[in-house]
């Protein structure tokens, strides 16, 4: 039973995916084990430093998820934070990290199938791309 | 080759939480290795290293005496990454404690001479130590008149408020206690800044060397009123803080000029600082 | 371009003798050859320290950051791209400064010239107009300037100041027909693992003395995030990781900011050409937003505002 | 301390590649457009034509990160929280080809790691067991100043060996006992008047192209706070970038910051080199910083390199003269410049 399964950081939006979330719980939808929530105020909360430190940390993917444009609680925090993120997606992926550890969505409270649609295509993407391996920090290579 | 960056293994043996902000807690610490202590020879004014493995190190002044065996006590502001962990950390804990470090106030020069001691806030740690140093019965008769002029912001914020209070009813030392500002109708101290308390309450230079501690606004117009009072910059005291990382004169950050606050200092008296660059 | 000199140094005199300017802020001839140093001039008398060659190669946006005086600066098109960003971001204001701005050629590579001397010492440095020449120890080589322009300027496409009070000469033709992007295009085409051990292999050599961070105009946060303590971001050893966290970092806070000056891999001292990172960051944001950063006072920064119809193709 | 021996350059060089096995040794090679010291292993190949390696090699007796302590951080491990040193080898270490003004480094850094009160443990066993083989500087660079700030091109304090380039063949004069002991277990020939005549001559020649000199006089006579409060302070430090380009590559900045960091449950305490030109090095856990300003940092290096340490150990300045800080400061800022204006 030691089989590799993936560790996913999931950064949340506390409005909307946050709620998917619960509502396929409560709805008793089945979705991959995998993840790892952390429940932020906005996808726009999202700092870049956050993502870089789930990777430095040893997570073998990355999953922000917000509201849909338009829904921000906070009215455009994802309109940002989508900018934010098509850079960042571009910079990580150009220095090596593999294009599918890091995913974006926007999923509403009300859309537990989307959550448990998505769940599943992130988990199975970071899966097939086995366990993580750049930029993860050991113990520091020093003399 | 005797490794100075190695810490001595301690263990929380108590804490005391000391301010009504719970921002100030006593660490009481006892050595892991008895030999340990043998070799942690400290005088009043010195301050060592808390290292918290996996967080950092800290430099904090000893605040208890010499005069008293088998353990060191510690008062700790809440401030930063060290100092947060080390508050929420439990009796039986193990950490590592790295000294004495720094030199001490003048113990042998003030032989024979009076003793003002003015502390302000949370710098009143190295002082306490020297307070409960000098009544020690053995070390009493070396010592002139002892006075003590010590304030915080408001009567939550003293620290070691029982010794404190003991202070004041002993006859052989003279206790100045203030805050700012009080809402306690009870207070039956002073009310007022540190400057002017000193102001007030010490009337003779005379034969009498000034130990100040605070923060930097209360150092500063202290060292007037002092001046005033006919306190020679030889004679006044203080002890300095800056970022330090080593401790031992090694990896050069905490220089005033050429001298190391935490090697050469911390404690200088006024008379030396004047000749150095005021980058503390 | 030692052109430029003097019509800089004439009009600082002036600038500062009419009290139009507080201080003026150049170029002089630096101790080194192919090495100028930024000046801030103070007194009228003392403009003829300024110079313009082709060894300009600090941005000087950088020493405008919360100036509180009148300043007279020297600007060429990617300097005063970055002066465009300063003022938008709150970090000068456009009433108090003057700027000369300067159709630029380009500057020179000061490694490849050396590299071009076998790495011998030079002595001498001097140029006129396409070609300059070096001199060392029983040697002397006239070198075309062309051959020898900072990769940066070779693709650059705003040689011409986009905001100055006064153009010291006539524009110089852009150079539209360069793909500055033809590098990074390459590496994209590589699978991941080439392109890990590409960036690795890149900063294997950094001592994190953070020139690159500090010679960035842009770089001016008062707390940069390598110190922040709560919580750490970053190691501070030359860990692997810990670099590379910091140069991906560096760079991202340059998205959409960056202006290629190249002022970065300028003054490495161990010769990173860390501008790959924020090339590809200039390459998307140039593909999907249509931007380039620093060109007009009348748009907000690239991450201050938004389109409802942005690129969203990568989010589910 | 012996006779001198001169061997052919390719003999010389197998002697080194022969003593790795006894020594971990270290030479310059070139990486790039620019030579580094790099352990010389299979397929480095040693490169004595250079005139200096871009970092100082400060970093073999002081590496720029050095794990010092490690324990668990786990309750249920043994030696939990009680930090231990990190296991390292010490072992004879033999540099070849450091140049005189970075031999001499060391020793000004000694004075700092190695002082009656305190020893530090690994700057000190390191150094203790390392060789330094020197190579004279025929050709001084034009930012190189070490004839004024320490012992000159052919300087052989803090060598125990001094190679003298003769074109074909290396002259190897033993300077310490260590150096000496060596020598003799290489087979060359003695060195002839004539060999020594002509590196004694190459010396002087090298010399006399240095034409930067100063007076330590006023550094030692001049007040620290006088020079502290001149007034070309701001004006020396206005296109300072505050980056650690001039400490890092410099072989006599020793400063250093201590950082524990955690890896699965394991803590390490290490410490980098740090550089007052950073604000966080001097910034207190209250938000105050004596040296919040740029030109206080600019200041703070002078002042140390050039006042402090001269009162402190009455032993010159704390500057070797490579120059490694003139050529490489991105904004030029030239250190031979601000000599001149202290002792002005």
């Amino acid at each position: 039973m030691n089989e590799w399964s993936p560790k996913i950081t999931a950064f949340l939006c506390n409005w909307c995916t946050y709620g998917a979330a619960d509502l396929a719980g409560v709805s008793r939808l089945q979705y991959p084990p995998n993840f790892r929530v952390i429940r932020v105020p906005c996808s726009g909360r999202v700092s870049p430093k956050f993502i870089l430190a789930a990777f430095r940390q040893g997570a073998d993917g990355v999953w922000v998820s917000g509201c849909h444009p338009g829904d921000c609680h906070y009215l455009e925090g994802n309109f940002y934070a989508r900018r934010k993120f098509a850079l960042l997606k571009g910079l990580l992926e150009h220095i090596g990290i593999e294009p599918g550890r890091l995913h974006f969505s926007w999923i509403s409270s009300a859309e537990a199938t989307k959550f448990v649609e998505v769940a599943t295509k992130v988990a199975n993407a970071v899966g097939a791309l086995g366990p993580a391996k750049y930029l993860i920090k050991q113990r520091a290579e020093v003399a | 080759m005797k490794n100075p960056y190695l810490p001595y293994p301690v263990k929380i043996d108590d804490i005391v939480v000391e301010t009504e902000d719970k921002n100030l807690k006593t660490f009481k610490f006892v050595f892991l290795n008895p030999e340990d202590e043998a070799n942690f020879k400290y005088m009043p004014g010195q301050f060592a290293e808390l290292s918290v493995p996996g967080k950092g190190e800290i430099p904090i002044g000893i605040a208890s005496s010499p005069t008293e065996k088998g353990y060191l006590t510690f008062t700790v502001n809440k401030v930063g990454v060290v100092t947060t962990f080390l508050h929420n950390m439990k009796v039986g804990d193990i950490m590592g404690i790295r000294g004495p470090l720094g030199n001490w106030y003048p113990w042998e020069e003030m032989e024979g001479k009076n003793v003002v001691i003015i502390g302000g806030g949370f710098a009143f740690t190295t002082l306490r130590s020297s307070v409960v140093y000098m009544l020690h019965p053995q070390n009493r008769p070396k010592f002139g008149k002892i006075t003590v002029v010590y304030g915080a912001r408001n009567p939550g914020l003293l620290l070691y408020k029982q010794e404190l209070m003991e202070w004041e009813k002993r006859d052989d030392i003279e206790m100045h206690i203030t805050v700012d500002a009080a809402d306690d109708p009870n207070w039956k101290y002073n009310v007022g800044f540190v400057p002017a308390i000193t102001e007030q309450k010490v009337k003779s230079s005379e034969n009498a060397y000034a130990i100040v501690c605070g923060p930097p606004i209360m150092i500063k117009f202290t060292q007037p009123v002092l001046e005033k009072l006919g306190f020679p910059p030889e004679r006044i005291i203080l002890s300095l803080e800056n970022r330090m990382k080593c401790a031992i004169g090694m990896c050069g950050r905490c220089n005033v000029g050429d001298q190391f606050v935490c090697k050469d200092g911390p404690v200088f008296s006024l008379a030396k600082l004047r000749t150095l660059p005021p980058e503390y | 371009m030692i052109r430029y000199t003097e019509k800089i140094r004439e009009r600082a005199r002036e600038l500062l003798g009419q009290g139009k300017v507080d201080v003026f802020i150049g170029y002089k001839k630096g101790t080194v050859p192919l090495m100028n140093q930024p000046v801030m001039i103070k007194r009228a008398e003392d403009v003829d320290q300024l110079l313009w060659d082709s060894n300009c190669c600090l941005n000087l946006a950088n020493y405008l950051t919360k100036r509180t005086e009148k300043i007279g600066i020297v600007a060429n098109g990617c300097n005063s791209r970055n002066i465009v960003i300063h003022i938008l971001e709150n970090q000068i204001k456009r009433d108090q400064l003057y700027i000369l701005g300067i159709p630029c050629e380009g500057t020179i590579d000061h490694r490849a010239v050396l590299r071009a001397a076998d790495n011998q010492e030079l002595l001498g440095y001097s140029e006129d107009g396409k070609e300059f020449t070096i001199r060392g120890a029983g040697f002397e080589k006239t070198l075309k300037k062309e051959e020898f322009l900072r990769t940066n300027c070779k693709t650059c496409q705003h040689r011409n100041p986009v905001i100055y009070d006064e153009l010291l000469g006539d524009p110089v033709p852009e150079n539209t027909e360069v793909d500055p992007f033809s590098d990074v295009k390459g590496l994209e085409t590589q699978p991941p693992e080439k392109k890990w051990s590409f960036f690795q292999n890149l900063i294997s050599k950094c001592i994190r003395c953070y020139a690159c961070r500090n010679a960035c105009p842009l770089c001016y946060c008062p707390t940069c995030f390598v110190d922040e303590s709560k919580p750490q971001w970053v190691g501070k050893s030359i860990d692997p990781i810990d670099t590379m966290t910091f140069h991906i970092l560096r760079a991202y806070h340059c998205a959409g900011r960056c202006t290629d000056c190249g002022a970065c891999e300028r003054v490495c001292p161990v010769a990173i050409p860390m501008r790959q990172f924020t090339k590809k960051l200039n390459k998307d944001a140039k593909e999907l937003f249509d931007w380039e950063a620093g060109l007009t006072l009348e748009t907000r920064p690239l991450f201050d505002f938004y389109k409802t119809s942005d690129y969203n193709e990568f989010i589910y | 301390m012996g006779t001198s021996k001169v061997l052919k350059k390719d003999e010389w060089l197998k002697v080194i590649e022969d003593l790795r096995k006894g020594y971990k040794v270290f030479v310059p090679t070139k990486e790039g457009d620019f030579h580094f010291f790099r352990e010389y292993k299979d397929g480095i190949r040693p490169d004595l034509n250079f005139s200096n390696t871009r970092l100082s090699p400060k970093g073999l007796i002081y590496p720029q990160s050095e794990r010092m302590f490690e324990c668990p951080l786990s309750k249920d491990q043994e030696g939990a929280f009680i930090l231990k040193e990190s296991p390292k080898d010490f072992g004879p270490q033999l540099v070849v080809g450091i140049r005189p003004c970075d031999a001499y480094g060391f020793l000004i850094v000694k004075r700092n790691f190695d002082n009656p009160q305190y020893r530090d443990p690994w700057w000190v066993r390191r150094y203790e067991s390392t060789t330094f083989v020197g190579l004279g500087c025929n050709e001084p660079c034009p930012t190189c100043f070490c004839n004024a700030a320490a012992g000159g091109p052919f300087g052989e304090e803090g060598l125990d060996l001094l190679m003298w380039d003769l074109g074909d063949e290396y002259l190897i004069k033993p300077i310490t006992e260590k150096g000496s002991n060596l020598l003799a277990k290489v087979e060359g020939k003695e060195a002839q008047d004539g060999e020594i005549k002509e590196a004694e001559s190459l010396k002087k020649e090298s010399q006399k192209k240095m034409d930067f000199s100063f007076d330590i006089t006023p550094l030692k006579n001049k007040a620290q706070l006088e020079l502290f409060n001149e007034p070309y302070w701001e004006d020396v430090a206005f296109s300072c970038i505050n980056c650690g380009t001039c400490t890092y590559l410099c072989p006599t900045c020793w400063c250093f910051d201590i950082q524990d960091e955690v890896y699965k449950n394991h803590c390490d305490r290490i410490r980098n080199w740090d550089s007052c030109m950073f604000p966080l090095f001097t910034l207190h856990g209250s938000g105050h910083n004596p040296r919040e300003k740029k030109f206080q940092r600019v200041r703070q290096r002078f002042m140390h390199k050039l006042k402090y340490y001269v009162d402190k150990y009455g032993n010159g300045i704390q500057c070797s003269g490579c120059g490694r800080c003139v050529r490489y400061c991105p904004v030029n800022i030239d250190i031979r410049n601000v000599i001149g204006l202290m002792c002005g």
